[in-house]
C-alpha cells in the first residue's frame, strides 16, 4: 500500500469515526451503509478477487441474520454470541453450497449458486422459526460484552464501524496475502495454476467460505442495527442487489464496494419518496453506468489518475 | 442522541407502498386521503396554532426499508405519527420502532389479527380492517347461504395462512366444513392447477385467502375455468381496485367484506367525489381508512392540548369517531371497531356508472365484526 | 528414496474418446537425467500423452510410475507437487500479472503459505531474487514488470519455461516449447533447455528437429496413438517407417 | 498479369492505446506469393489483420483489387475475395470439423471441392465429425487452412501455417501452396520458417517494430542473404 | 374410483395439460432467452419486461390507440396485435441492440446482465407509473372464448389455452427448424464464438446479431401477446416469471435451442404437477432440479460440454 492510498484510509476512518457528530446523515442509515458495504467487500472478494461471480449470496446474508436474530431474541444470547452463532453458521453454509458450487465455473457456476439460495429461500418461507413473511421483529440489540448498552444508536454505530473495519482490514489482508496472489493467478489461469501444483479447488473454498462468513457477519450486524431479519435478506434480490452494488463501486477494487454499498443504499433511501420514478430512476443509473463508467466509480476514479500519471 | 421534540409543528408520516404490490390500494391515493384530511381539519393547516406537515416515503413493502425510515422519521425528522403502513411485515416492523421510540403509528392497509392481537402495543391503532373482519364478514353470510363446503386457495405465507385459519373457524362454528387447501407460492401467475383441484374437491365455495395481483389472477382464471358457473368464488381480501381492475365480467357475483363503499351514503359520495378529483380513481378502504385516522389524530391532539404521545392516545381511545366515512371507538388493543359491509359485485349490466361497482347485502355490525376483546392475546388487555 | 535410472515409466497407457482412440499401448520408459523427445505427425496423441502423464485426463488403461510410486491414481496438482510440471502447447501464461509476478506464484509454492490469507503480500518479496535470476536465464530480465498481456507470443513461451523452471521440477514435461518462436529464440531456448536439463529430466514435445537433433538424448515416436520407433536421433531419422510417417522424403536435414 | 491484388500505402494500425503498426508500405500483383518476415512481435501478424480490419483502429490505405477498403466494414473487405488463415488458427469449438469446413461461405466461383480437400488433408477426412477443438494442434492448423479453400477466395494471407505441423505435413503445405500459386493464387505469407517460405515467395518483405524495412527480391536471396541474417538471425 | 394420492386419473390428466400450457409459456420465452444469449452472449434480464411491454402493448391498442388519436371506435384486435406487437417489439429490439448492448460484446456476461436488468426497471417502471400495479384485462377474442367441456375426463378446458399451446408449438419448432436445420444455425454458433473472425470470412456479423436479438425481443412481445387473455396485464407479471425462465435456460443448456424449447414443456409439466402433490415447493422444484442438472451435467441437458 502506497503513502497516498494511507492517506484515503485514514480520512476515511476519520469521517466515520466523527460520523456521530453530525446531524447531515443520520446515523442509522450510515449504520445500514456500513452493514451493505461489508456484505459487498465479501462478495467482491468472490467476484472481484477469485473470478467467481455468486448469484446467491443473500443466502449466507440472509442465514446468519435469522440465526442471529433467533438466538438473541428468543434464546437471549448477547449480541456478541449471536453474531458468532451467525457468522458460524453462514460459513457452515458457505461450505456446503460452495462445495457443490465450485465444480462448475463461469455462469454455470452463478445459476449453481442462485439454485441452492432460492432453496434456503423456500426453507426461510417454510421453517417455523424464521416467521414466515414477516420475518423475526423486534430482536434486541442487547448488551455487548455485558455492559455497552447498544439500545443507543451511537455505541451500536462504533460497534458497527469496529465491526465493519475488522472485516474489511481483513479482506484487504486476503487480497495481498500470498494465499490471495494464488486466487489471482487462478482466476487468470486455471489450468497453469493447476500445472504448477496449486490445488485449484481448495483455494475456491477457501475464498467462498471467507466470503460466506463475511456475508454472514454483514447480514448478523444488519439485523442488530434494525432488530429484525426477513425474508428480504435471502431473497434473490438481495443477491442481486449485491452485485449492483460491487459493480457500481468497482469490481476488484478494495474500496469500490464500499462506495457502491453507499450509493445503492443512499439511492434506495432519497428516492424512496418519489414512488415508481425511484424504479426508472435506478434503471437509468444502470444503464449509465455501464454505457459510460463500466469500471465503476471507483474504478474509474482509479483510471483517471493512473492515466494522468 | 435525544430524539428531539416535534418543536412547532406537527408532522405526519404515510409510510406506505408507493411503487409495487399495494400501491394502488393504498400509495399515492394514501397521501392524498391524508392531505384532504389535515384540509379538512383546518384551513390554515395548524393545529394547536402549529403548523402541520405532511411526510410521505415508499416502503416498498420491505420491513427494513420501512423500519429504517420510521426510525429516521422518529428521531431525525421529528416525525409524530405514521400512517397506513400497508402490508404486515412492516407494520409490525414499524410498531416496534414506534414504541421503543414512543411515538405513534395508525395502521391503516395491514390486514393481520396479530397487530392488535399477540404483537400489539400501546401506541398503535388498527384502522381499517382486519382478517378476523373479513373472514367473519363474508364467511358467515356465504355460510348461511347454505354453501357449506370450503375449499381454500391459500397464500404461502403468514397472512395467508393467518386468513385461512379465521375463515376456518366461522365456516366450521356456522356448520360448515373445509374440504382441502392448495398453498401456493407468494407471488404466482397461474393458478390454474389449483384451481383444478378445487373444482375436482367438489366444494360449494372456493376461498380465495391471498391478495392482490394474486388474487386478482385466480379470480381472472377461474372465471376462464368456468369454475364461478357451479361453483362461488369468494376472495377474502379484495378492494375496489381490484374489481376495478378486474373488470365486472370476471368479478360479477363474488361477495366480499370492506370497511368503507364509496357509495354508501352521502357522506362518502362527497368525500369520494372530491377524491376522485385529485387522484382520478375512486378511494379504497385503505385510502378513506387513513383520510379517517389521520382526522381522528388531528382532533385528539386538539382535545389533548399537546402532540405528547400517551395524552394524544388517550384522547384517541376517549373519543367516539364519527366523520362521515368510518363510525365507532378505539378499544383498549388498539383496535378500531366499527361496522363493516358486505357487498355483492353488480353484473355488468347493473352498472350505471364508473366505479358502481357493489351492492351493499349486509351491515357487519362493529361487535361482529370485531374480534371479543376476551379472546384478544394482546398484553394491553390481557394484564388487566 | 532409492535413486532409479528410470523415472517415469507407463505401462500400457491408453486412453480413448468416445470410441476414437488417441493413444494405445504406449510403454514409455523415460531415463533419469535425459532429455527424452516425443515426436510424430499430428494428432499422434503426444499432448494427450500428456495430458494423461499429469491427469489432465484420466487414462482409459494403463499404469504410470513416476520414481517407482504408481501415480495413476493422483490429482493433477498432487503429480505438480510430486515434481512432475508441463508447460502448455498452448501458451500458458497468467495475463494480468506482472511478468515477475508470475514467475513469483510458482516459487511460491516452495514458501508453504499459500492458505495463509491472512499474511501480508510483502512476505513473497524473498522471492523476488530467485524469479529475477529465472527470467534472465530466458532473456525476460528486461520485462519483470511488464504486465504479461502486452509480450509478444514468443516472450510468453520463454516466461512459460522461466515459471516451469522455478517448480525445480524433477521431470519437466514441455509441450512445443520452441513453437513459435524466432530462430534466434530458437536456439536459445533450445540451449536453455539443455542447460536446466542437468540435473533434472525432460520429456518433450517438438516438431522441430533441428532442436531435437541437437539435444534429445532419446527419442520416442508416436503415430496413431501408438509407438513407432524408439531410439537415439540417428536410429530414428533413419528408420523408413519414421520417415514415410513423419520426416518426409527430404528427412530432416532441410528442417 | 498486372493487375494489383493488394497495395498497402501508409498503414498505421492500433490495439487499443498501443500503436502497432507505423506506415506499412507494400504491394502484391495479381499472382505472386510474398512473405513477410521478422521477429517476434515484429507486427507481421498485425499487417494481415489491419489489412481485414480485425484491429481496433487503422488509417492509410488498403486496397484490394483496387477497391479501397479502409472505411469497410470487416465482412465486406473479405467478400472481395481475402482468405484469413490466423495465427491462433480459430477454429469454431461449437462445430464439428465438417461443419467449420462448410462453414465459411463462397465468397466467389472457384473454390475447391470438399474431396479435394479431404485428399489433400486425410487426418480432417478421419475426425470429420468430432468437435473443432478436439483436433490436435496440428490438425487444428490444417483445418483453418484447408476451410479458405473453399470459398473460392483469390488472395490468401496466410499466418504461420506451417508452426506446430510435422515435417511431412510442412512439406506438403509447401507444395499446396505451389498448387495454389500455380492456381493464381496471389498469397500474403506469414513465416517463420524461413527455408519453407523462400522457395516459394516472388518477393520478401522484412517486417520491424511495425514498419517495412527491407525488400528482397526472389533473386537477390543470396546477395542479401547476410542482410537477411541481420534481421533475422537465419 | 382409483385414486392416487388422492387425484383421480381424471385429474391427474387435466393437470398434465395445464402444466403443458405453462410449459409452453416456458419454452417460447426460454427459447428467446436462448437465442439471445448463444448469439450475444448477453443474458437478457429485460426479457421478463419485453414480455410484459408485449402484453402492455398489445392492450393498448385495443383499447388506447383508439381514444389517442380521436377514434374511440378505433382498435387493434387480438390477430392484428399476434402479428403487429412482434414486430413493434423487434424494432424496439432493434434500437436496444443498435444503441446499448453493442457496446458491450466484447466484455463479460455481467455488463449485459446488468444494463438489460437496468433496462427491465425502466419499462416496469413506466409502465407502473403510467397504468398502476393493478393492471388491465384484457379479453380473449370471440372465437377462442368459453371452453371445451372434457366430460370424459370430467373437466373443463378453456379453448384460449388450447390455443397457446398449439401455436407457441408451431413457433418453437419451426423457429429451431431454421435455426438448426439451415446453415445459420452454424452461423449463430460460430458468431456466438469468436464474431470477429467469423466476420473475417465474409459474414455480416453485426446484422445477423441485431436481427437475432430483434427476434428474441419479438419472441418475448409474442409471448406477452398470448398471455394478455390469461393473466392479468400488469407492469410485474414478467419479473415474476423471468427467474424461472433463467433456471429453464439453465437447465435445457445455455444456448441450445432444442433444450430450452424441450425443457420449458416438460419442466411446465413438471412444476404442474408439484402443484398437485406438493405445492408449498412448486416455487422450489425447479431450481432443485436445476442444482441436480448442473451438478450432474454442468452444460445443461442438452448443452455441449465445452
Ligand atoms: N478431448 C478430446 N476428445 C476427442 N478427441 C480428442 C481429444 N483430445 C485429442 N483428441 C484427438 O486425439 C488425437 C491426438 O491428439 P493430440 O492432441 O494428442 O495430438 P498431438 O500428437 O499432440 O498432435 P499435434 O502435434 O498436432 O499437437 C487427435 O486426433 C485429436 O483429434
Ligand atoms: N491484442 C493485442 N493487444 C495489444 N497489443 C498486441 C495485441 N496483439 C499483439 N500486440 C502487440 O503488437 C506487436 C506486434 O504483434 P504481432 O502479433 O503482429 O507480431 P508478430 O510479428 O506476428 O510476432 P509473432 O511471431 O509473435 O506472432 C507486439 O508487440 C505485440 O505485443
Ligand atoms: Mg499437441
Ligand atoms: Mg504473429
Amino acid at each position: 500500500m502506497n503513502s497516498k492510498t494511507k492517506l484515503i484510509y485514514g480520512i476515511l476512518v476519520c469521517i466515520a469515526l466523527l460520523m456521530p457528530f453530525q446531524d447531515f446523515i443520520y446515523l442509522v442509515f450510515a449504520m445500514k451503509v456500513l452493514c451493505f458495504a461489508l456484505f459487498a467487500c465479501a462478495f467482491n472478494l468472490l467476484l472481484g478477487f477469485t473470478g467467481l461471480l455468486s448469484f446467491g449470496h443473500a443466502a449466507f446474508f440472509g442465514t446468519s441474520a435469522y440465526i442471529t436474530a433467533y438466538f438473541c431474541k428468543e434464546v437471549g444470547l448477547s449480541p456478541e454470541f449471536g453474531i458468532a452463532l451467525g457468522v458460524l453458521g453462514s460459513a457452515a453454509l458457505g461450505l456446503l453450497i460452495g462445495s457443490l458450487a465450485i465444480r462448475r465455473q463461469g455462469i454455470y457456476f452463478a445459476m449453481v449458486t442462485l439454485a441452492l439460495s432460492q432453496m434456503v429461500y423456500f426453507l426461510a418461507v417454510q421453517l417455523p422459526f424464521t416467521g414466515g413473511e414477516d420475518g423475526i421483529q423486534g430482536v434486541p440489540r442487547g448488551m455487548l460484552l455485558g455492559f455497552i448498552d447498544l439500545k443507543d444508536d451511537v455505541s451500536m454505530y462504533y460497534f458497527v464501524l469496529a465491526v465493519f473495519l475488522i472485516g474489511f482490514a481483513l479482506i484487504l489482508r486476503t487480497v495481498h496475502s500470498p494465499f490471495g496472489q494464488v486466487l489471482k493467478a487462478i482466476r487468470e489461469n486455471e489450468p497453469r495454476a493447476i500445472s504448477l501444483g496449486y490445488d485449484v479447488d481448495r483455494f475456491k473454498l477457501i475464498s467462498f467460505v471467507i466470503s460466506a462468513a463475511l456475508a454472514g457477519l454483514a447480514g448478523s450486524l444488519k439485523t442488530l442495527v434494525f432488530q429484525l431479519a426477513t425474508l428480504t435478506d435471502v431473497h434473490w434480490h438481495m443477491s442481486g442487489e449485491v452485485v449492483l452494488m460491487t459493480l457500481l463501486g468497482g469490481m476488484g477494487t478494495i474500496l469500490g464496494p464500499v462506495v457502491g454499498a453507499g450509493i445503492v443504499v443512499g439511492l434506495q433511501n432519497y428516492l424512496a419518496n418519489i414512488g415508481s420514478w425511484s424504479t426508472i430512476a435506478t434503471g437509468f443509473i444502470f444503464v449509465i453506468c455501464v454505457l459510460a463508467f463500466r469500471r465503476g466509480v471507483v474504478g474509474e476514479i482509479a483510471h483517471f489518475f493512473k492515466s494522468k500519471t | 442522541q435525544a430524539s428531539k421534540t416535534s418543536g412547532d409543528v406537527i408532522k405526519i408520516g404515510v409510510l406506505t407502498d408507493l411503487s409495487s404490490t399495494y400501491s394502488d390500494l393504498a400509495g399515492p391515493g394514501a397521501v392524498i386521503a391524508a392531505k384532504m384530511a389535515i384540509a379538512d381539519f383546518s384551513k390554515d393547516g395548524t393545529v394547536l396554532g402549529k403548523k402541520i406537515e405532511l411526510l410521505s416515503a415508499d416502503h416498498q413493502n420491505k420491513a427494513d426499508i420501512a423500519a429504517n425510515k420510521a426510525r429516521e422519521w422518529y428521531d431525525k425528522d421529528g416525525v409524530d405519527v405514521i400512517v397506513e403502513l400497508v402490508s404486515t411485515n412492516v407494520a409490525l416492523a414499524v410498531m416496534e420502532v414506534a414504541e421503543q421510540k414512543n411515538k405513534i403509528t395508525l395502521v391503516s392497509g395491514a390486514a393481520s389479527l396479530p397487530i392488535t392481537n399477540e404483537k400489539c402495543t400501546a401506541n398503535n391503532v388498527h384502522w381499517t380492517y382486519d382478517t378476523y373482519a373479513l373472514s367473519n364478514g363474508t364467511g358467515k353470510a356465504v355460510v348461511k347461504q347454505g354453501k357449506k363446503n370450503w375449499y381454500f386457495i391459500t397464500a404461502d405465507y403468514a397472512f395467508g395462512a393467518a386468513l385461512e385459519k379465521d375463515a376456518t373457524n366461522v365456516v366450521t362454528a356456522n356448520g360448515g366444513k373445509v374440504l382441502g387447501t392448495s398453498k401456493h407460492p407468494f407471488p404466482n401467475s397461474d393458478f390454474s392447477s389449483y384451481l383444478l383441484k378445487a373444482q375436482a374437491s367438489g366444494a360449494d365455495v372456493v376461498a380465495l385467502a391471498n391478495a392482490g395481483q394474486d388474487t386478482i389472477n385466480s379470480v381472472k382464471q377461474a372465471s376462464e375455468f368456468g369454475i364461478n358457473k357451479k361453483q362461488t368464488v369468494v376472495p377474502l381480501l379484495m378492494f375496489i381496485s381490484d374489481v376495478h381492475s378486474l373488470g365486472l365480467n370476471a368479478a360479477q357475483g363474488m361477495y366480499l367484506t370492506e370497511g368503507f363503499y364509496w357509495d354508501k351514503d352521502d357522506k362518502t359520495r362527497a368525500f369520494s367525489k372530491r377524491f376522485i378529483l385529485q387522484h382520478k380513481r375512486m378511494p379504497t378502504s385503505v385510502q378513506a381508512g387513513v383520510y379517517s385516522s389521520v382526522l381522528a389524530y388531528l382532533t385528539a391532539v386538539q382535545k389533548a392540548g399537546t402532540d405528547d404521545t400517551q395524552a394524544v392516545m388517550k384522547a384517541l381511545k376517549s373519543t367516539n369517531i364519527d366523520d362521515g366515512l368510518f363510525k365507532g371507538k378505539i378499544r383498549a388493543d388498539g383496535k378500531f371497531e366499527h361496522d363493516m359491509y358486505l357487498l355483492e359485485v353488480k353484473k355488468p349490466s347493473d352498472s350505471k356508472s364508473p366505479w358502481d361497482y357493489y351492492n351493499v347485502r349486509a351491515v357487519i355490525p362493529a361487535a361482529e365484526a370485531t374480534q371479543p376483546l376476551s379472546l384478544s392475546r394482546c398484553k394491553l388487555v390481557t394484564n388487566k | 528414496m532409492r535413486l532409479q535410472e528410470t523415472i517415469l515409466k507407463t505401462i500400457g497407457l491408453g486412453k480413448t474418446f468416445k470410441g476414437f482412440s488417441a493413444v494405445s499401448d504406449v510403454n514409455l520408459d523415460v531415463a533419469r537425467g535425459s532429455i527424452h523427445a516425443l515426436i510424430g505427425p499430428n494428432g499422434a496423441g503426444k499432448t494427450t500423452c500428456f495430458n494423461l502423464l499429469t491427469k489432465f485426463l484420466e487414462p482409459t488403461s494403463g499404469q504410470i510410475l513416476f520414481n517407482g510410486f504408481d501415480i495413476t491414481k493422483e490429482r493433477p496438482a498432487q503429480i505438480a507437487r510430486r515434481g512432475v510440471v508441463r508447460s502448455f502447447q498452448i501458451s500458458a501464461v497468467f495475463p494480468h500479472l506482472s511478468v515477475l509476478e508470475n514467475v513469483r506464484v510458482a516459487l511460491q509454492r516452495g514458501l508453504g503459505t499459500e492458505f495463509h490469507f491472512w499474511k501480508s503480500g510483502d512476505s513473497l518479496n524473498v522471492l523476488n531474487e530467485r524469479a529475477e535470476e529465472l527470467l534472465c536465464e530466458v532473456g525476460l530480465a528486461d520485462f519483470a514488470h511488464e504486465d504479461t498481456l502486452n509480450l509478444a507470443y514468443g516472450r510468453k513461451r520463454a516466461l512459460e519455461i522461466a515459471t516451469t523452471m522455478a517448480m525445480e521440477p524433477e521431470l519437466m514435461l514441455l509441450d512445443e516449447p520452441t513453437q513459435g518462436m524466432g530462430h534466434e529464440d530458437v536456439e536459445r531456448v533450445t540451449e536453455l533447455i539443455d542447460r536446466v536439463a542437468k540435473g533434472r529430466t525432460v520429456l518433450m514435445v517438438e516438431h522441430n528437429m533441428k532442436v531435437v537433433s541437437s539435444i534429445a538424448d532419446r527419442i520416442t515416436v508416436l503415430q496413431r496413438g501408438s509407438v513407432l520407433a524408439e531410439g537415439s536421433y540417428q536410429e530414428v531419422s533413419n528408420n523408413p517407417l519414421v520417415i514415410e510417417a513423419y520426416m518426409g522424403s527430404q528427412g530432416a536435414d532441410t528442417i | 498479369m498486372s493487375t494489383m491484388a493488394l497495395e498497402v500505402k501508409n498503414l498505421e494500425s492500433w490495439y487499443g492505446e498501443s500503436h502497432i503498426l507505423h506506415g506499412v508500405n507494400f504491394a502484391v500483383r495479381d499472382g505472386e506469393v510474398v512473405t513477410l518476415l521478422g521477429r517476434n512481435g515484429a507486427g507481421r501478424s498485425t499487417i494481415l489483420k489491419t489489412i481485414l480490419g480485425l484491429t481496433s483502429k487503422r488509417t492509410g490505405s488498403v486496397e484490394v483489387y483496387g477497391a479501397q477498403t479502409i472505411t469497410m466494414p470487416t465482412y465486406q473487405i473479405a467478400r472481395l475475395g481475402v482468405g484469413f488463415c490466423p495465427e491462433e488458427r480459430g477454429i469454431f469449438a461449437s462445430l464439428s470439423t465438417e461443419e467449420n469446413l462448410m462453414l465459411l461461405p463462397e465468397i466467389a466461383p472457384g473454390g475447391m471441392g470438399l474431396d479435394e480437400i479431404y485428399e489433400m488433408f486425410p487426418n480432417l477426412y478421419e475426425r470429420r465429425n468430432s468437435p473443432g477443438t478436439r483436433l490436435s494442434g496440428g490438425e487444428q492448423q490444417m483445418l483453418a487452412m484447408a476451410r479458405i479453400l473453399r470459398t473460392g477466395a483469390k488472395l490468401l494471407l496466410l499466418d504461420e501455417i506451417t508452426e506446430g505441423l510435422a515435417p511431412v505435413i510442412v512439406q506438403k503445405l509447401g507444395e499446396v501452396v505451389t498448387s495454389l500459386r500455380n492456381k493464381g493464387f496471389t498469397i500474403v505469407l506469414v513465416e517463420q520458417n524461413f527455408r519453407f517460405a523462400a522457395p516459394l515467395a516472388d518477393r520478401h518483405y522484412v517486417v520491424e517494430h511495425g514498419n517495412v524495412v527491407e525488400v528482397v527480391n526472389q533473386n537477390e536471396l543470396t546477395e542479401k542473404a547476410s542482410l537477411l541474417n541481420e534481421y533475422l538471425g537465419v | 374410483m382409483f385414486e392416487l394420492l388422492g387425484i383421480t386419473p381424471q385429474g391427474l390428466v387435466a393437470q398434465l395439460l395445464v402444466g403443458l400450457i405453462n410449459g409452453s409459456f416456458y419454452a417460447i420465452l426460454s427459447l428467446g432467452l436462448a437465442i439471445i444469449f448463444g448469439l450475444l452472449n448477453i443474458i437478457n434480464f429485460s426479457h421478463g419486461a419485453q414480455y410484459t411491454m408485449g402484453a402492455f402493448v398489445a392492450w393498448i391498442g385495443l383499447t388506447q390507440v383508439g381514444q389517442w388519436f380521436g377514434f374511440p371506435e378505433f382498435s387493434i384486435n387480438y390477430w392484428f396485435a399476434l402479428i403487429l406487437v412482434p414486430l413493434v417489439m423487434a424494432g424496439f429490439g432493434l434500437i436496444l441492440e443498435r444503441t446499448m448492448l453493442r457496446r458491450l460484446y466484447h466484455l463479460d456476461h455481467l455488463y449485459g446482465l446488468l444494463l438489460t436488468f437496468g433496462l427491465a426497471l425502466i419499462i416496469e417502471g413506466m409502465f407502473r407509473h403510467w397504468y398502476g400495479i393493478s393492471g388491465e384485462s384484457y379479453p380473449a377474442p370471440e372465437i377462442l372464448q368459453g371452453a371445451i367441456p372434457l366430460e370424459s375426463i370430467g373437466i373443463i378446458l378453456p379453448k384460449y389455452r388450447l390455443w397457446v399451446v398449439v401455436v407457441s408449438l408451431v413457433v418453437c419448432f419451426s423457429t429451431w427448424y431454421v435455426i438448426e436445420r439451415t446453415k445459420l444455425g452454424a452461423y449463430l454458433r460460430a458468431g456466438t464464438e469468436n464474431p470477429k473472425l467469423l466476420q473475417a470470412f465474409g459474414i455480416n456479423v453485426p446484422l445477423m446479431i441485431s436481427l437475432a436479438y430483434a427476434y428474441g425481443v419479438g419472441l418475448a412481445g409474442f409471448a406477452g401477446v398470448l398471455a394478455a387473455p390469461i393473466f392479468q396485464v400488469n407492469p410485474l407479471m414478467g419479473s415474476n416469471l423471468i427467474i424461472v425462465v433463467f433456471a429453464v435456460v439453465v437447465i435445457g443448456g445455455m444456448g441450445s435451442i432444442m433444450g430450452s424449447i424441450l425443457t420449458g414443456l416438460a419442466l411446465g409439466l413438471i412444476e404442474g404437477l408439484t402443484k398437485v402433490f406438493y405445492p408449498e415447493a412448486s416455487g422450489v422444484v425447479i431450481f432443485v432440479i436445476m442444482a441436480i442438472v448442473l451438478l450432474i451435467r454442468p452444460a445443461g441437458l442438452f448443452g455441449r460440454e465445452k
